[in-house]
């Protein structure tokens, strides 16, 4: 099952999606978050593969991508890990476009196919040079997933919401990942125009590091993505036991808003 | 993009050409001269002419782009510069131009290059603009790249980005190469009344980012003249960088065997940058433009010695085109007699502190 | 004299002023532009431009005058050039211009200079010239004077004298001044097609032993254009000083009730002379000039303010006729709309230690 | 009697003339240097009234200056001290042209006439702007010496032997005063040069430090100044009576050399 039909199946089912982030080999056993985040009832996963120059990330998010790196991680030995892995949860890779270019498109998609990876997300991708990747990454039954922010343009918004395959990633706030206190009105507004373009799911990123702000952005959104907020903990030293609770706790309040509703 | 559109339409207007051309004559210098060099020419056996952007005003070439770049902000509405500096001279141009267009400046600068470019970053202070360390990573130009774009992408409704070098996301490389061209226009012309033979047999200038020498290279690519780049040893992104992407741009980038950006290493913070512009990509690839290397010590020789037969302290960012020209005719690469344009892209004053650590 | 006949013979020689014209053009950048400061004029109610020495090679006007006088030198046969320096213009000039034409330079410099603008110092070593401290009496500008001329009087056969302003025994002030009227003649040019009237209301330059003062006066003396020379409150040769007799030059100077010289005190080392060229002395007692003083903190206040509004950081002696401007358009005695030119004799890169001092 | 009368009277008689220096008001008891210059059997001394640059004077000279300065010296306290002296030797002043103009040549002339000097030095005095001193000086009854050295070209030094008044002061090397090892051929040839235009005395100085020097010079000039060797002993805290006594070593070796002869 496609990254897209699994999200469509169960938002459709009434679910507001969520997926934690982590980045890959940030600790020798990294991959117990994994665990943990699915237990926690994570929708799907995003998982950092590092790369030297982070430059769509916030502090947090550098940090733990130069503790990963000055481990020796590298993308091969991550995925790596991954394969090995029995899990539920469709894992979805992000990195930076030069890991791809690096490889090739093609290279670079069946190496996450082997791993049993289903989705891609590769911020700094230009959309007018993103064919030959869309192309691989089809081959590879991976879903490339685009990025949108509040300051696209409706028709390019328009072209995004049809080529992004999984989900489209809103960016909430015209900025860096990273923790903030409150969810821009910016990220409510950007979904909703994201949705009537489009029947694909919409998932909100960058900023969510509440189980209310994730209750806020999933309101005009199908889901929300936790990067930096999860990040902060594992860099502080959480155990995946600890991370995992507060996730859930935050697949709680989204079930409770549903409820409610 | 919004930049793109705004450069497009600035461009073609005869008022935004004019006020520029303005700019840059009463207030930044320029036409820069174009000095035959006697004493070392007559040492090397060729004839080599420098084209002086050390003599424009803060310093060096950074301030052409600047103005250009400042003004298209003035146009767009913007109120403030964000920058990033390697060797300080992009970070003082920018503060400069914005002091004079009264716009405010932040410039994002590495905490490697704030400690060997002590005098720029007071500078840039003295004309108001808003310094920011930057601690990741390398702590040089590459990060502080990073961290300004970062810090843009929070700021573009105030804010432009004014990028120092022919790097960065579409339309950067192509509007800095084209604020640059002005090295390689004046420099075509001044060869024209110089030389007999209207056109160098050699072009050369430093390479970091690049944009020194793709506004030279612009000035003689449809001549007879070879154009040649010269990079730091550890940091040759067009001599040794293979494919990538960074900054938004795709271009040359040293990486190491997983596609990870390496970290260059010079002693000139002007050249520390591990990738060049696309266009030197495409030159190198086209074989229009040949791209090599000095070591920090050949570039270091090379400034005392030009300081010494010539009078011009060169900032070590040019010492390392110098450097290349010194040893290509002393091995009989330069033919004797040949003609060399080198633009030598700023001057010594910055890198006291370094040079007096390296003697 | 041997430096007067060879001078007045060099003088009326095409192929002297030729040479001395090509290498000023090629090799320092002249003309150096005319600047009108847009935002500052705008605060203080007049019409200010500056002549932008500080984009001479080197940094400032004194390479003018030592171009001349090396060419002059090299002429002559004489194979060393020996200079005093106080800011380190001079003698960085002198270093340069040696270099350039391959001739040794051994330059005086006072103890406290040195502390003070230690990156001349090292540029002046970079450039190849001997630097010889001088630890007697105020250990500044006019110590090094003596000692410099000690030095020569033993050294005449092979060695030429360059003095750095328009002080020092005939023909020294007459001979920098006409090498230094090139500042004045391009103003004047300048002037005549940038502004409707042809000649600006005032004309002002700092006042150190006066050469860049002296230089552009020379411009507009024949004009209506009102002179002001503006000199350091702790170093006011002409407004403050007395007929005497220093460095074999009658003219005013700083003494005591007893005739002895007293020490100036400027923030300024180039203003840091207690004494005036005789043409000041001249131009004051005929009442074609005025001199006027501001104070270390005023043109302190000035360089910043000239940074921030027009992206130019001058160097403190330049900043202090910057200061008077703005003191006297504040105070009404520049009328409202007045036309004032201001030569900008230097740049302020070599003022940075001070400067972190006392901002 | 005036200075220059003095002078030949001594020179005609066969003598050697000896003229020391000293720097007026380097201590508050400098006159004892006087006496005991003169009970040496100098022929003149010269009294430098210190000036704030005395940029013609080495380093010796210059310690000097700047010590007598320090101390609060002046050239009214030094003419003072002087005044009231009681000696037979003719007193030579010394200083730079700015102390002459400060007070104007009359008034400077008259004071020096007052005080009992007889002789007037001014290294830093241009020829072509002489005219005013040498009158005032005539005037006043004061000999005004002029200097010439290697370098002066011939009809100029005819001019200065001319006009200069007591002696013609020869400057024997180009460079400032100070003690070297060998007294230079210049001096010898500059003495000859000026002894063909004038019968005037002929002093050599600057450089003469020992008996040996003074008997070298004073071969072909008629006597010989002795000033930075005097004044480097008084800055290292010699006494009078032995500056006195190295005095009357280069008197006794001038005299020998006559008797040789």
């Amino acid at each position: 099952m496609t990254l897209e039909t699994r999200l469509r199946d169960r938002r459709d089912a009434g679910r507001k999606l969520l997926m934690p982030y982590v980045t890959g080999g940030i600790t020798p056993t990294w991959v117990d978050y994994l665990r943990a985040f699915a237990d926690a009832g994570a929708d799907a996963i995003e998982v950092g593969l590092p790369f030297s120059d982070p430059t769509l990330d916030g502090v947090t998010i550098q940090q733990a991508t130069d503790a990963a790196l000055a481990r020796g991680a590298t993308a091969r030995d991550i995925l790596g890990d991954i394969s090995g892995l029995e899990h539920d949860v469709p894992l979805v890779a992000s990195t930076y476009y030069n890991l791809v270019v690096h490889d090739g498109p093609e290279r670079f998609c069946a190496a996450l196919r082997d791993a049993g990876v289903t989705g891609l997300i590769v911020p700094d991708l230009p959309l007018d040079e993103a064919g030959d990747l869309e192309d691989a990454a089809a081959s590879a039954g991976i879903d490339l997933v685009l990025l949108a922010s509040p300051a696209t343009p409706q028709p390019r918004l328009d072209e995004i919401a049809r080529r992004s395959r999984g989900f489209i990633y809103a960016v909430s706030l015209m900025g860096t990942t990273g923790e903030r206190s409150v969810v821009a009105e910016s990220a409510t507004t950007l979904a909703s125009r994201i949705k009537r373009s489009t029947e694909r799911p919409v998932m909100v990123g960058f900023g969510i590091s509440t189980p209310e702000h994730a209750v806020e952005a999933a309101r005009s959104a199908d889901g929300v993505i936790v990067g930096a907020a999860v990040m902060r903990r594992v860099l502080d030293g959480a155990i995946p036991h600890d991370v995992g609770a507060d996730l859930a706790r935050m697949r709680r309040a989204l079930d409770q808003e549903r409820d409610r509703r | 993009r919004e930049v793109e559109e705004a450069f497009r339409e600035a461009w073609v207007d005869p008022g935004f050409r004019g006020s520029l051309a303005r700019l840059l004559a009463v207030h930044i210098g320029r036409p820069t001269p174009l000095t035959p060099v006697r004493r070392l020419s007559a040492e090397l056996g060729i004839n080599l002419l420098l084209k002086r952007e050390d003599l424009a005003h803060t310093g060096s070439h950074k301030i052409n782009n600047v103005t250009g770049q400042a003004l298209l902000a003035s146009r767009m509405g913007k109120t403030r510069l964000i920058a990033e500096t390697g060797a300080g001279q992009h970070g003082v141009a920018t503060a400069t131009v914005a002091a004079l267009l009264g716009l405010k400046a932040t410039v994002f600068m590495g905490e490697r290059d704030i400690e060997r470019q002590a005098l720029n970053v007071f500078r840039m202070r003295m004309l108001g603009a808003e310094v920011i360390p930057v601690g990741t990573g390398s702590r040089t130009l590459k990060d502080a790249t990073s961290q300004a774009m970062r810090h843009w992408v929070g700021a573009t409704e105030d804010s432009y980005y004014c990028v120092g070098s022919v790097i960065g996301p579409h339309p950067y490389p192509w509007m800095v190469r084209t604020f640059q061209r002005v090295i390689g226009d004046e420099a075509r012309g001044q060869c024209a009344s110089e030389l007999s033979t209207g056109v160098p047999d050699y072009v050369v200038a430093c390479v970091g980012g690049g944009s020194n020498a793709a506004g030279t290279f612009a000035g003689f690519v449809d001549t007879s003249a070879r154009l040649v780049g010269v990079e730091a040893e550890g940091g040759a992104g067009a001599a040794l960088g293979r494919a990538g992407v960074l900054h938004g741009a795709r271009s040359l980038f040293l990486q190491d065997g997983h596609g990870q950006i390496v970290e260059a290493h010079s002693v000139a913070a002007g050249l520390d940058y591990p990738g060049v512009g696309p266009e030197h990509a495409y030159l190198r690839d086209l074989g229009r433009a040949r791209y090599v290397t000095v070591t920090d010590d050949e570039a270091i020789s090379a400034l005392v010695r030009l300081a010494r037969t010539e009078g011009i302290v060169p900032a070590i960012e040019s010492a390392h085109a110098v450097a290349w020209v010194i040893r290509a005719a002393g091995a009989g690469e330069l033919p004797s007699g040949a003609t060399v344009l080198l633009t030598l892209s700023g001057r010594g004053d910055k890198d006291v502190s370094t040079l007096k650590e390296q003697l």
